[in-house]
């Protein structure tokens, strides 16, 4: 048995751990395009997912906004849903076991207009079982502080994540908004009240008007601008905040390929979530976990731990 | 246009008042969304499945470009279509309303009655041999009456209206709110077909709602067609 | 002659009032894209823009940032060209005195890392002769507030637009960075300084990564997105602006069709400008303004102030 | 690929060492920015000009997808070319950088020498014919010998610069950095063609520039060619 052979090389890892939730792939559905998943599960195959992040969920049931709801734009879309939602208890009912058994991690993403809105979303599904971890959408209006949302002010974000922090020992992700002048402050706010991951980035926002009809396109007038159109705004966030945090980043923002998904890893995140690309194409995740395999065969990494942040 | 596709597994499965989701050519990367059409027919021998579209805006310009033999991606059939046809049925069609009554008018032979309105004649654009069926009356309508009668086709509608089994519409909204509210004064059953821009398609992204009594409804799951009293219609 | 005639229609009207800037056209060059002017003016017809804003000029020469300074994003580009520009000086000797006669209204956008600066470009500029108007770039970083841009900041806006109106006569422009928690604040205290308009937006600050290199793709990590990518977003900065504020709108970001022009009117906009759409298509000027002829024509429309900000 | 082009009055005035800026197709708006492309021949009877590339990204991919027969939207001939060739003039090619020069060659007879290199044969991708020509000396080099010699460009060049009239060089940094220093130890004049990212293509942007002492150069106007010794390339 002495004959040379060409070193087998190892097979490339993608599980990670994103502030201690342990996925199997690097790749995760971002919150809200898939809604509670079971749509999607019937259409495509799971396991390139290392993990679902749903839909927003509140306390009480959320009518949304009036449509239209949905624009294109060039290269994205948007979109004025406005966070339209059962509630609390009939995801914990009808949605939540559907998802149990899904395979990948199952990540809720919960939203509020007070802080104690939150924390009691928060405190129930911490017992609810089989949920792997909470992100807090930062992005709704604070009722409090006159409607401007919790994620653009350092306080706001600092004060909701703190209270959510007190009541669960789910891992936490918080979401933030890119609207903002500063996104590092709003993230350190995040990293101090006990976030262990930080999701970057929500929607930006935007608005068409309807040039016949002489009026806004979207029934809300405003909505959320994502896609490939705002991928380099995003990759920019996640750049400036992981360096200015020692927790991990969930880095999303018009992710449609491979190569897309490893600029944000060699900006400095851990993982990437997807959206709007879904829509494209519903069948990303599988290419993009295709491709990043390729690249790591191809380039000889073992860890997508050897690339992360490496362009900085 | 009238565009046939290869699509066996879609065109098994599909019935009238389905869609289907066309995605945009890898390529164009500037356009995200699929964009819905009706099914328009489906031939199970051949897998072939057609959907009839007019060219409105950026998407519909670049399918309408695309070369003959090229291959689409395609999401279906998605949707809740319309029920079995009852004799006597009345259909109402308005413009590219027509496109799933045609393929519903063209699922059974037993009598039933199409209006099929546009506002000028040349926007009349179904095919005439895809109405040329076995048990089926036609009336075409026009606004400035250069093709079938003067008129719209709710003027028509409500002369029809009396008697019939039930009512089977599709087109510009105006038109189904009225033909709502005339179906119910006259306490005949009617389904519309509903239209809102999508993206998904499937139900999972509430993007494609439809106000209805207590909240929003989904175009793409839960309808496009409706029970014309479950959804609420703006006239 | 009792004839009965279709009323023959009123030409349209496109010239406007920017801020007491008669401009017979309602579409300008944004500062930038077209440099000093010089180069296009052999390519293009100068007849269709109402004025030309041209790039940035400080008091002393500025080098730029180094090379790539330009990358291709999805529906939009990113610049990192950092204000390259030749000083004031060589402006008022080599450049200003080719422009004079170019036909469009002249605008001068003007930068600096000081109030200072700004009020040693503004006021030799003011005694210059052939300057229609100033554009206040607040995008740059302040020196004294550590390095954040005035933009980003009520009160530096309102200092370095307060203390350019002191020493200038001549109309001034606001161009604001959208890089802001909140847009109307900023254009309150632009317009309470002292301007005359507000122009909407800059560029979006945002990344593209090198993934064979591994780092980033510009020169200088960071460059400013425009295009149709960012078009919902400056719409939406225009829409709120014009809620908030009595002086005109010069819309901005992403124009590349007269229906896109049309639509920033609609929200609010006086008149807009074209930037990285010049390099899709050297001749928008001209298309833009015949499609809004056209547009004014078909719908019966004598001037654009019967829909400027008609969509509100 | 080579792709010519219909542009009589681009063909007309464009000398070796210019280039062209090809637009996208306007259904294409996901790229706003123009592509610049060497000129690599023009005929000034018929009116047409040449342009070699290679496939390296979305928008050289979809140029290379255009039906033959279709129009391109194209500026040009841009920038500062290459000055005329004089007698013993050594030119070299890496890679695509080929096209400026074999333009360059093309247009005169007097006796000069081209090296061309690439890494392997397949990348060679000038036709052969454009390079039979009377007067012209060719070495081909790639790196595994696949075709020509064995080694790099700038080994050949190395050998050969001896006594060359002048030098004009087109292709990857490093090659252009190398070929610089060489031309400057051996003390002979050398041109180099240099690629930056380009809006404008004009001069306006300030968008391609290249180090340079004092300063920056503008690629699209002071350049693609510049003297060796004007501008600053990083080994
Ligand atoms: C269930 C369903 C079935 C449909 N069936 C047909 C059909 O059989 N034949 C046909 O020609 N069209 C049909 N449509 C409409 C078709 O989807 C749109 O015309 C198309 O998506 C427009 O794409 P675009 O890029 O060309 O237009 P855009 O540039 O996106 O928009 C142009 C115009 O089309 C309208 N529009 C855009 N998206 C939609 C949408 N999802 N639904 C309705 N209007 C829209 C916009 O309001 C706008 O006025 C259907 C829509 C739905 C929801
Ligand atoms: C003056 C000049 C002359 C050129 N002549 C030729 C030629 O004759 N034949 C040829 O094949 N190519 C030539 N190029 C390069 C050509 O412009 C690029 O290959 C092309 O723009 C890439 O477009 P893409 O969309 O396919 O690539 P992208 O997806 O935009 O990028 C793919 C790769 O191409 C590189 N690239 C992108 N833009 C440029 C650029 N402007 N210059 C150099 N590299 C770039 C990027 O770094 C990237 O690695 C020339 C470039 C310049 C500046
Ligand atoms: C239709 C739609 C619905 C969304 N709903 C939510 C939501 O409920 N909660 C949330 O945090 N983000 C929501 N988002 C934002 C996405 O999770 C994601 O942050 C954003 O779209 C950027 O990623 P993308 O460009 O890949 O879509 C939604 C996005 C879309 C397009
Ligand atoms: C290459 C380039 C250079 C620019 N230079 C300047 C500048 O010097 N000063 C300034 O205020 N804005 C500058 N801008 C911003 C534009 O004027 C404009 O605000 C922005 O690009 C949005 O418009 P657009 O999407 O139509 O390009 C520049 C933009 C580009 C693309
Ligand atoms: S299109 Fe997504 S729910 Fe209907
Ligand atoms: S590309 Fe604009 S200056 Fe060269």
């Amino acid at each position: 048995m002495n004959e040379t052979k060409e070193q087998p090389q190892n097979e490339p890892e993608l599980k990670i751990n994103l502030g201690g939730i342990i996925l199997n792939s690097p790749i995760l559905a971002a919150s809200g395009p898939l809604g509670y998943g079971h749509e999607y599960r019937e259409l495509i195959n799971f396991d390139p997912f290392g993990g679902i992040i749903v839909k927003g969920i509140s306390l009480e049931p959320w009518s949304g906004n009036p449509p239209p709801r949905l624009a294109e734009t060039a290269s994205g879309m948007l979109n004025a849903v406005g966070l339209q939602n059962p509630g609390l208890v009939q995801f914990m009912e009808k949605d939540l076991p559907l998802l149990r058994d899904a395979g990948p991690k199952l990540i809720v993403n919960i939203i509020g207009c007070t802080p104690d809105q939150y924390t009691g979303v928060a405190s129930r599904l911490d017992r609810a079982g089989g949920i792997d971890g909470l992100e807090i959408n930062i992005s709704c209006p604070n009722i409090k502080a006159g409607g401007m949302a919790f994620g653009t002010d350092p306080r706001s974000t600092y004060r909701v994540v703190s209270a959510v922090r007190r009541k669960t020992k789910l891992p936490l992700l918080v979401k933030l908004s890119p609207n903002v002048t500063d996104i590092s402050i709003i993230a350190r706010a995040a990293e101090e009240g006990g976030a262990d991951a930080i999701s970057l980035i929500n929607t930006l926002s935007g608005m068409l008007i309807d040039i016949d009809q002489k009026k806004p396109l979207l029934g809300n007038t405003f909505g959320g601008l994502s896609g490939p159109a705002i991928m380099p705004v995003a990759l920019r966030m996640v750049w400036q905040v992981a360096g200015e945090v020692k927790i991990p980043i969930l880095g999303m923002g018009g992710i449609n390929s491979a190569d897309d998904a490893l600029q944000f890893i060699m900006a400095g995140a851990r993982a990437v979530a997807l959206g709007t690309g879904l829509f494209y194409n519903p069948g990303l995740a599988e290419s993009i976990k295709t491709g990043l395999v390729k690249y790591m065969r191809k380039n000889n990494i073992n860890t997508l731990g050897q690339i992360e942040g490496i362009a900085r | 246009m009238r565009v046939t596709l290869y699509a066996p597994d879609i065109a098994r499965e599909a019935y009238p008042g389905q869609f289907v989701h066309i995605f945009m050519p890898p390529e164009h990367r500037d356009h995200m969304l699929p964009r819905p059409f009706s099914i328009f027919g489906t031939n199970r021998h051949t897998g072939e499945l057609a959907v009839l579209f007019e060219i409105v805006g950026r998407g519909t310009a670049l399918l309408a470009g695309t070369d003959p033999g090229s291959s689409w991606r395609l999401l279906g059939p998605l949707g809740r279509g319309f029920p079995v046809l009852q004799p006597g049925s009345l259909l109402v069609a308005g413009g590219m309303g027509i496109a799933p009554l045609a393929f519903l008018a063209a699922s059974t032979t037993i009598p039933r009655t199409l209006i099929y309105g546009a506002r000028t004649a040349d926007q009349l654009v179904c095919p005439r041999e895809n109405l040329e069926l076995p048990g089926l009356t036609v009336y075409e309508v026009t606004d400035d009456g250069s093709r079938g009668e003067k008129g719209t086709a709710v003027d028509l509608f409500s002369r029809l209206v009396e008697g019939a089994g039930a009512v089977f519409a599709c087109g510009p909204r105006p038109m189904l709110a009225a033909v709502r509210s005339i179906s119910n004064r006259a306490g005949i059953e009617a389904w519309i077909s509903v239209e809102e821009r999508m993206a998904c398609g499937i139900g999972a992204c509430l993007g494609c709602v439809v106000p209805a009594d207590g909240g929003y409804k989904q175009v793409c799951r839960d309808g496009p067609v409706f029970r014309a009293g479950e959804v609420i219609i703006d006239e």
